[in-house]
């Protein structure tokens, strides 16, 4: 693979990894280099970074990498943040919403594990706004606080009860290839 | 029978039935020979019939409706071709024509959109790191009036497209090296002391991919050596897998 | 600010907001330009992004861009993360979804026509994916309701506006002279 397309990946990788980081070990498992060479490739994306995108910055913390914006565009991150946006709620309250909606009752760790980040703050915006609230708790180590939500939530979302939420995962039945075989079969047992 | 073993796309409806058997009879959409094809989609309708094939009562319709335009054509035409010959009849396979026209249109949309949908799949987005949680609380108990149900089914969909930098991609190297040589012996000595056989599905215990079909794989070769054997005693219950005895090994 | 400067932020504002897409209008107040004049600072930065960054990309869904990876990187990506499973639509729903968008708004006894067949699930499918939703009411008997595709539909299918939908295919043709001729010919000869 040529240097150049190392750099590509690794935009790549930086990208979507954003907020957690990189970790050296495994871009390198990624790009097959050892990480002496791994690491290489990520100091030369810094530099060129700088000339190339220099709204963004690649910065290292250990053995971690991660994408930032610069500095200097910092005042108009922070306006976008502030906009007068219309208010709505934000990516992680409707995410957690969803999750317990469906899964209720639910505790916050098997939130996190759905998410994949904590989900605390979410958590407690939701009760604040008073679309879910606790439901006892689970009969598990810790015995964890239990989420589902409320009365508020069905009237906000003007449905009459849960079992009018879309079905989750419901594709519209396709008939199945076991019934195609079947039908293959049948013929040829005809023939 | 030998024209009805093709491929059998699992329909989406009689329209797309009758543009497969229009398409196979290699025959114009504006001028369909209505006998043929009526003969045709009857015997489909009826073999699936014969199959138990749960039949949407939509196929039950177009049968009808197909048998009534037959019925037209043979119906000689009423007056002499006399001054108004010129005056066109009404096709009775005209409205069949137009739907067909016109489903078909969508189905080849959907095509299209099947390609685009591929096209996209690999672009990969990180999620945002906008601190809107703070901006939330600020409001506190409101609930933004426009909020629908949709947001909240919109938002999920973001969360399952998400790339997930979390899981250790170790494991998924491992199980991709299993050979269907490997894979059989492990089955055989899975099933060694189980005399009252094990459950099909309890022999895919990796929801990965390819180890999935290698165990398939696996078990179809030694179904063919005759050293396991497979029962089901009834259509959809549990098939059950048992280690063949000794003696009929050796057979 | 200079034309560079407007390219560094919206480098950064795209960053940001990640899997959400960056909002026309929000990116115009943060840079204190016209709606228009922002379209044209991301078109521009959508061209250079090409050569500069070409592990990256902008993309475009009707009012909303947004930074994803580039094609040719996704199976690097996928290596280091577990890729969103890609959960293709049924030939159902993507039938559906086909008659909705070139017709939309839609009621649903109309698909039905078209299809040949109950679309209900098909729909409910479209819906939970969020690729369709309820648009009002028909002003018809029962008032039945209106369906849409939303902007998420542009998303998944990689279009930008519903404008570059791909031209259904064309009308039916009237039977051309040609086409009547052949007919009057053929009759003549089966006579």
């Amino acid at each position: 693979m040529s240097e150049e397309n190392y750099q590509h990946i690794l935009q790549g990788l930086l990208y979507v990894c954003g907020d957690e980081g990189l970790e050296l070990q495994d871009a390198a498992g990624v790009l097959d280099l050892t990480e002496q060479e791994t690491k290489q490739q990520l100091l030369l994306l810094q530099q060129s970074m700088k000339d190339d995108v220099p709204g963004l910055q690649v910065q290292c913390f250990g053995t971690r990498f991660q994408l930032v914006t610069a500095d200097s565009i910092a005042p108009y991150i922070e306006k976008l943040a502030e906009g007068p946006r219309q208010a709505k709620l934000s990516q992680a309250a409707l995410e957690t919403l969803a999750i317990i909606s469906y899964n209720q009752p639910i505790t916050r760790i098997e939130i996190d594990d759905i998410r994949g980040v904590k989900s605390e703050r979410a958590v407690q915006t939701l009760i604040h706004k008073a679309l879910v609230q606790e439901s006892g708790r689970a009969q598990a180590p810790g015995r964890p606080i239990l989420y589902k939500t409320t009365e508020r939530f069905l009237e906000h979302f003007n449905i009459s009860s849960l079992e009018e939420l879309p079905a989750l995962g419901a594709e519209p039945e396709e008939p199945s290839t076991e019934e195609a075989d079947l039908f293959f079969k049948e013929l040829e047992d005809e023939n | 029978m030998e024209r009805y073993s093709v491929q059998i796309d699992t329909f989406q409806g009689p329209l797309d039935l009758l543009l497969h058997l229009i398409q196979q009879a290699e025959v114009d959409i504006y001028n369909i020979p209505v006998a043929e094809i009526t003969e045709q989609y009857l015997h489909y309708v009826q073999t699936m019939q014969e199959l138990e094939l749960d039949i949407a009562s939509e196929y039950l319709v177009m049968a009808a409706t197909l048998l009534e335009i037959k019925s037209q054509m043979l119906l000689p035409g009423e007056e002499d071709p006399g001054e108004d010959a010129f005056v066109e009849e009404e096709d009775p396979r005209q409205e069949l024509m137009s739907r067909l026209v016109e489903y078909k249109k969508y189905k080849e949309a959907a095509v299209e959109l099947r390609e685009k949908e591929q096209e996209g799949a690999g672009r990969y987005a990180k999620g945002s790191s906008m601190d809107e949680e703070a901006i939330e609380e600020k409001y506190a108990a409101a609930v933004p009036e426009n909020l629908s149900l949709f947001d909240m089914l919109d938002a999920y969909q973001k969360l399952k497209e998400r790339v997930r930098y979390h899981t250790p991609k170790e494991t998924k190297i491992k199980g991709g090296e299993v050979t269907i040589e490997d894979r059989m012996t492990s089955i055989l000595s899975f099933l060694e002391d189980k005399q009252n056989g094990i459950t099909f599905i309890e022999l895919f215990p990796s929801g990965e991919r390819s180890h999935m079909v290698v165990s398939f794989l696996a078990v179809l070769e030694l179904m063919k050596h005759k050293q396991i054997t497979c029962v089901q005693e009834e259509n959809f219950e549990e098939i059950m897998v048992y280690q063949t005895e000794e003696e009929l090994v050796g057979e």
